[in-house]
């Protein structure tokens, strides 16, 4: 807070947005990895590396930009990983199975993690069963659910062409040749970008902070707490979807057995950000910096061909290191 | 004058507690309508009812003669009945502006929010309450007093045409409660019909036009204000009049100084506080809104650091970095917000009352003497009245008042030779007030060295044996006790630069 | 510049990844080139695995080795080795495309048939059996299921599979697993289990369970060694891990240097129990 | 609850502790599908069947009733599951390697636990690191030094006479040789009580609850909540070092890779025992109950030989619905 002369007209600089330079602090985590891996070795900081480790954000990053919602009302989802499964399972059926057109598919994906997230919405608030335990038994629910769809096998894409480009093809690199930007990190930038928007400008990104800054009180205001939730949730299995789109299409194929351990990845990306679990305070950007810190550390280790149980505890270690030095940052501009 | 809401014969039972035993009230337009009784009365329950967010267990509601149900706020919302919870109902993460209009926020097309005109109509409700607050600050970060201040200018926001007050003043000083009366009386000159609840009696007979009173869950009574005597009132509530005591001085000049501040400061908030306090004596802090006085409570506890100072108690310096530092030095701290800073609202009466004693509770290997702390709990309970259930009760259910009572156990069970006192009486009744103004006194009487900082200036003057008053961070002044109100209130406003 | 090839494995955890990673670092001692070896948490993990696998592409590497999680996905990086002139060498399981200059492999279903004859036999071509899959959905999962199931119900009719459970090659979970097929079919005669952890789980279960059941097992590890030597466990199937390692490298620096090498190389696999344990030949593709 | 003519003098029945038939009935949800499994199959409830599910309750339920300790503060424990692995490891060092003398092994395997507890308590409190962050990347640096102290070999215990007794020995079968419950099972309970006794009874368990329920208050009592945090992850990390005894006599060897995953398993036996992930509520009978809803419905569908994939989908189903029922009992208590 200022001091108690401030006069009222000029507010106090808003601290939930922060300044430029506040914005570029928060990035200071990422770079000092990146420019620590450029030094280490110069296989790291070429074109194609850095557009492997978006790719490689790219899943994790738009389930953690759905997540982040959730997290933001003082929830928690567990089922994303094998949601975006299930998504993918069902896309493949729609397409490979029963030969619909691409873009019938990419909506069912959608459609089919929105009507996932309706159902542990109203879980949820309805039958009021804690976000953990609703998730919890959604994610096995649709574990299962995909091995038995599927009969434990993967269905291949190959017969809808053009489906791998949604992940792996480069619009942007129609323009510049030289800088062949995956479609799929595009297609985070842009859910990112969407739910930014959402989170800061509409209604229903109001009521997802207020709910988990005060959600009785939310309540006492007159305001449909529980028909805002479950559309909360519902966006967020959407955005399951989409993930469910990239990762099927980047594999040409829907893994029935993939996702379980995703929800814990995605949601380390959210808290790396800077978002609380315990809700109310969160932002897309430090999200997106935690998936991006996230797939960095990775490719870097593996880079430098760092033995794999060595990747592990380094791992470890700089991602706490990381928040600590974050933490520091917000204690001082407080 | 039209009747704007009618109450029959409701009923509202919680486990253990008959809350509300066929109480029936009523409303009219353009009236300010008190409604007054001892903590835990059930005057929040009736109106939570009113409000729709408890359902009655029997009764009826009518609204404009016609009879209603209320299954939630938002129903109550639509029939034109606003309240102002006595436990802020804020979302802390969000500025004020997004605070008020939650649920109503101005859209423009895709659901997007007009933030900008969503902060200039908050603005101008702030300023309707001559309120200096940027609708853009996060509400978690402002004091209690102003986080009321923002309740009370939500509530307006709805322009409704029922308009209860749950002890909207306990947080506030003279210069808000003057606005806020304005702004009643504007809003009374409107037809709005005001349920108003407080516990400070002089603002009962300055509003209200008809006063009614309940006890233990059952209306007594409703009365006119203007031929009822206080004293009336009070009888009505406590079933027995209350004799006004004046403080008595004693005489300190032979007893040591228990507590030294020299120096002390932090920022722009505390500038270069010195004082000293005796044992056996009262130091009564006045000041405005924001002069300062819970900031230097909190510093002088450790709670927060500051950047230079001594403090020395006993006569000799203390390094205080944290609470638990300053309460081994022998310094205990009632900070002024209760929900978030006094209680741990989930767990009972006991638990609380002996939060901050607990090791005296304990064997070696730290188990817990449960009689001694249930005997020693209900000891406390009768001491000051606290109207629940039992000591396993959870604290969040008891009333606003009763759980004021149980961080004051709290800190009385602890047996600190400094205490202070931030706000003690917030939300208590006459009767219990003066239950703790004696037992203030007679903690003095024993040799401790309380602190009070009050926003009532009655209160100062009732107990303090020397007044501090600040201003903008620094002590302007310490006052005799029992001094005049006029010379309070010119230290109160001496304004560095400014001549006095 | 040092000669590299970078291993992406399935995994790296478990014994049988570590003695092919053994394998790995012999040949690499050997040839004089710097090998490394990763591989995901586990094999459900097809997305890591591609990610690893691009990691490894970014080094320049003089060859690569793959052990691909699924045969289709990892085609396009594949393809982009080959664009950059880096030979691929797939070991333990093959490739849906003609990129790799050779596949260093066992059979696994085949195997698993061996196991099944050997089951059969031990029952005296009757009674009761249950399979502690390690995976439902990885290919040497499947493989060894179908492997042994198929060639139960193709040689010895009267056998019958009472149960396929799937422990995820956890110790414990595969106890666990053992014990509530014990308990729901008393009279079981004998369980497979698929890899180590499995076969270990099983022998747990039945040991706990105190029952008399014939038990094959699957790969090596020095608790399936012991329970051989003990009379608890029939025997197990052994492929060459190490020797996958080994001429996984040795290959692909052979493709590096663009020398000719067949379409698979074989690495076989063995039966053993406490018959032959101690043979030269077995106890050199055992590891503990 | 009583009604509500109660006299205040004399206090309601306590909510918290629950009259007796409460605490039955808070057994229901296991006693419905106890007999719903018992009526699908006569081979499920039999003595041999019913100490199977008792045994592979206890590793679960041992680090379950560790980590309600640290979820009652508020917090969450990820690394629980790697730290049990990680004091098995060492235990295997001490004995093994360098052949010290059972006790000397048990020492060591608590002592490593309280020690790594000791650390992730010190990162939350000290450093300021959200709980989940912190124990997060415990978890990876555990799961790797593990691998690096073993060369990625289980380590076996075969030079310990006695050490597989831990777990799977009999005490009570030398009293009652029809009714040999192991000894794991036997640690569980135990552990279970003495960690009850110390969250009802003791100020440790007093302060737990405290935290939990608000931090900020109790440190403005003059309570070093650091202090008392601290202690508590270290207790619960000693917990786990019993876990990971108890895990590695039963596969009489410390299995590096082992772990991962287990943390989510005990987390949900705390959340179905009716523990709130936002801290201040919760009892270890509880968790007890949740770890043993858990092992039964394992069981359970496996004795019934229902395939692996619908087992994961009733799995999940059966745990929202006992978690709903439990709830509907609460609000009627209410
Ligand atoms: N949800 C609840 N559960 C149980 N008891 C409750 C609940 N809410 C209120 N009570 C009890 O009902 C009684 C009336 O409480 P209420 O809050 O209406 O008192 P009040 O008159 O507003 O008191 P105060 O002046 O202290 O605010 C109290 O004894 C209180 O403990
Ligand atoms: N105009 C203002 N805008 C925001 N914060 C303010 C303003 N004025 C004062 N404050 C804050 O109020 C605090 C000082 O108030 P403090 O609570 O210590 O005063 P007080 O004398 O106890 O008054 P109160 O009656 O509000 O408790 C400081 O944190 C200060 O930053
Ligand atoms: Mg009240
Ligand atoms: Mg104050």
């Amino acid at each position: 807070m200022t001091t108690a002369k401030a006069q009222p007209e000029r507010p106090a600089p808003v601290r939930r947005a922060g300044g430029a330079h506040q914005k570029l602090l928060a990035f200071a985590s990422l770079i000092v990895l990146v420019i620590g891996f450029s030094i280490a070795s110069q296989r790291f900081f070429q074109i194609d590396n850095i557009l492997s480790i978006l790719q490689a954000a790219s899943v994790n990053g738009v389930l953690a930009v759905g997540v982040t919602l959730i997290i933001i009302t003082g929830g928690i989802d567990l089922s994303i990983g094998t949601m975006m499964t299930f998504c993918a399972v069902i896309t493949g059926v729609v397409l490979t199975w029963m030969g619909a057109p691409l873009l019938v598919g990419v909506l069912t994906a959608i459609a089919t993690g929105a009507a996932c997230g309706l159902l542990s919405g109203t879980l949820v608030t309805k039958a009021r069963i804690p976000p953990f335990i609703a998730t919890l038994g959604l994610m096995l629910v649709l574990k299962g659910l995909s091995l038995i769809v599927t009969g434990t096998k993967p269905i291949y894409f190959n017969d809808t062409p053009g489906y791998t480009e949604i992940s792996t093809g480069s619009l942007v690199g129609l323009v510049m040749p030289q800088f062949p930007l995956p479609n799929g990190v595009l297609v985070l930038f842009l859910v990112a970008a969407i739910v930014g928007w959402i989170l800061t400008r509409t209604v229903l990104g109001r009521y997802t902070f207020a709910l988990g800054s005060n959600e009785e009180a939310v309540r006492l205001s007159g305001v449909n707490t529980d028909r805002w939730k479950i559309a909360i949730y519902a966006l967020a299995g959407a955005i399951c979807g989409i993930a469910g789109l990239l990762i099927s299409s980047r594999l040409n194929s829907a893994q029935p057995a993939l996702g379980l351990g995703y929800e814990l990845e995605a949601i380390a990306a959210v808290v790396i950000g800077g978002t609380s679990l315990s809700g109310g305070r969160g932002t897309i950007l430090g999200t997106l910096i935690g998936a991006l810190i996230m797939a960095v550390l990775t490719n870097g280790l593996r880079v430098l061909s760092v033995a794999p149980e060595w990747q592990t505890v380094v791992t470890g270690v700089i991602i706490i290191v990381a928040v600590y030095a974050d933490q520091l940052r917000r204690r001082k501009a407080a | 004058m039209t009747e704007l809401v009618r109450m029959e014969g409701i009923e509202k039972r919680f486990p253990g507690v008959h809350a509300l035993k066929s109480v029936s009230f009523d409303l009219r337009a353009g009236e300010v309508h008190a409604l007054m009784g001892e903590n835990g009365a059930g005057k929040s329950t009736l109106m939570k009812v009113l409000s729709g967010v408890y359902q009655p267990d029997a009764g009826r509601i009518l609204v404009d003669g016609r009879e209603v149900t209320l299954p939630g706020p938002a129903a109550a919302q639509a029939q034109g009945i606003g309240i102002i919870h006595q436990e802020l109902a804020l979302m802390r993460d969000l500025t004020v502006g997004q605070n008020i209009w939650i649920g109503r926020e101005p859209r423009l097309s895709f659901g997007r929010i007009d933030e900008a005109r969503l902060n200039a109509d908050a603005q101008a409700l702030l300023a309707r309450l001559n309120l200096n607050i940027d609708p853009r600050t996060p509400v978690g970060g402002l004091t209690i007093a102003r986080q009321q201040m923002v309740e009370i200018a939500k509530a307006l926001s709805y322009r409704s045409r029922v308009l209860i007050m749950d002890e909207p003043t306990a947080a506030l000083n003279d210069a808000e409660i003057a606005e806020l009366f304005r702004i009643i009386a504007a809003l009374k000159a409107e037809g709005v019909g005001i349920i108003y609840i407080s516990h400070k009696m002089d603002e009962i007979k300055r509003i209200s036009d008809r006063v009614t009173v309940m006890r233990d869950g059952a209306l007594v009574d409703t009365v006119p204000a203007a031929d009822t005597p206080i004293s009336r009132i009070i009888a009505m509530m406590v079933g027995r009049a209350l004799a006004d005591e004046a403080v008595v001085i004693p005489d300190l000049s032979a007893a040591n100084p228990a507590l030294e501040v020299r120096g002390l400061w932090r920022g722009q908030e505390l500038r270069d506080i010195s004082f000293s306090l005796k044992k056996g004596e009262i130091l009564g802090f006045a000041g405005l809104m924001g002069a300062g006085r819970t900031e230097l409570a909190r510093a002088i506890f450790g709670a927060e650091p500051c950047d230079k100072g001594e403090i020395l108690v006993a006569g000799l310096p203390v390094s205080i970095r944290s609470p638990s530092d300053a309460v081994r030095a022998g310094i205990g701290y009632l900070s002024e917000d209760r929900k978030q800073f006094g209680l741990a609202l989930g767990m009972d009466v006991r638990a609380n009352i002996a939060m901050a004693s607990l090791p005296r509770f304990a064997s070696r290997i730290g188990a817990i003497d449960e009689d001694a702390l249930g005997d020693i709990a209900s000891d406390y309970i009768a001491k000051l009245s606290i109207r629940t259930p039992g000591d396993r009760q959870e604290v969040r259910l008891l009333s606003g008042g009763n759980q004021q009572k149980v961080v004051i156990a709290k800190w009385l069970l602890r047996d600190c030779d400094i205490l202070i006192f931030d706000e003690p009486t917030r939300g208590i009744d006459v009767g219990a007030k003066a239950e703790i103004y004696r037992l203030l006194n007679d903690l003095a009487a024993k040799g401790k060295a309380v602190i009070v900082i009050s926003s009532e200036l009655p209160e100062v003057l009732r107990l303090a044996h020397r007044i501090a008053v600040m201003c903008e961070g620094r002590l302007t002044g310490i006052l005799p006790g029992g001094a005049a109100q006029e010379q309070i209130m010119e230290l109160a406003t001496k304004r560095e630069g400014v001549a006095a | 510049d040092e000669v590299y090839i970078p291993l992406v494995s399935k995994g790296f955890q478990h014994q049988f990844w570590q003695a092919v990673k053994q394998g790995a670092d012999k040949a690499g001692a050997e040839f004089g080139v710097k090998v490394s070896f990763d591989g995901p948490d586990n094999e459900t993990q097809v997305d890591k695995q591609i990610d690893m696998l691009s990691a490894a592409l970014a080094n320049n590497p003089a060859a690569i080795g793959i052990a691909a999680l699924d045969s289709q996905a990892v085609i396009p990086l594949l393809k982009k080795a080959q664009e950059a002139g880096i030979p691929v060498v797939a070991f333990d399981s093959g490739v849906d495309s003609d990129i790799p200059v050779t596949t260093a492999t066992t059979d696994n279903k085949a195997a698993a048939a061996l196991a099944a004859d050997k089951m059969g036999e031990l029952l005296g071509g009757e009674g009761k059996v249950a399979v502690i899959g390690h995976s439902q959905t990885s290919l040497t999962g499947i493989d060894r299921r179908d492997g042994f199931v198929n060639e139960l119900a193709a040689k010895f009719p009267k056998i019958e599979i009472v149960a396929v459970e799937y422990g995820d090659g956890d110790h414990l979970k595969s106890t666990e697993i053992t014990k509530a097929i014990l308990a729901a079919n008393p009279d079981i005669k004998g369980i497979f289990g698929t890899n180590e952890g499995s076969a270990i789980g099983v022998v747990n279960g039945v040991r706990e369970m105190g029952a008399k059941v014939t038990i094959v097992g699957f790969d090596s590890g020095k608790a399936q060694k012991d329970a051989i030597r003990e009379g608890l466990m029939a025997g197990a199937i052994t492929q060459n891990p190490v020797g996958i390692g080994y001429e996984t490298v040795k290959a692909a620096l052979a493709a590096s240097k663009g020398e000719a090498l067949p379409k698979i190389i074989d690495t076989g696999f063995y039966w053993y129990d406490a018959t032959n344990i101690d043979d030269p030949t077995i106890s050199a593709v055992l590891y503990d």
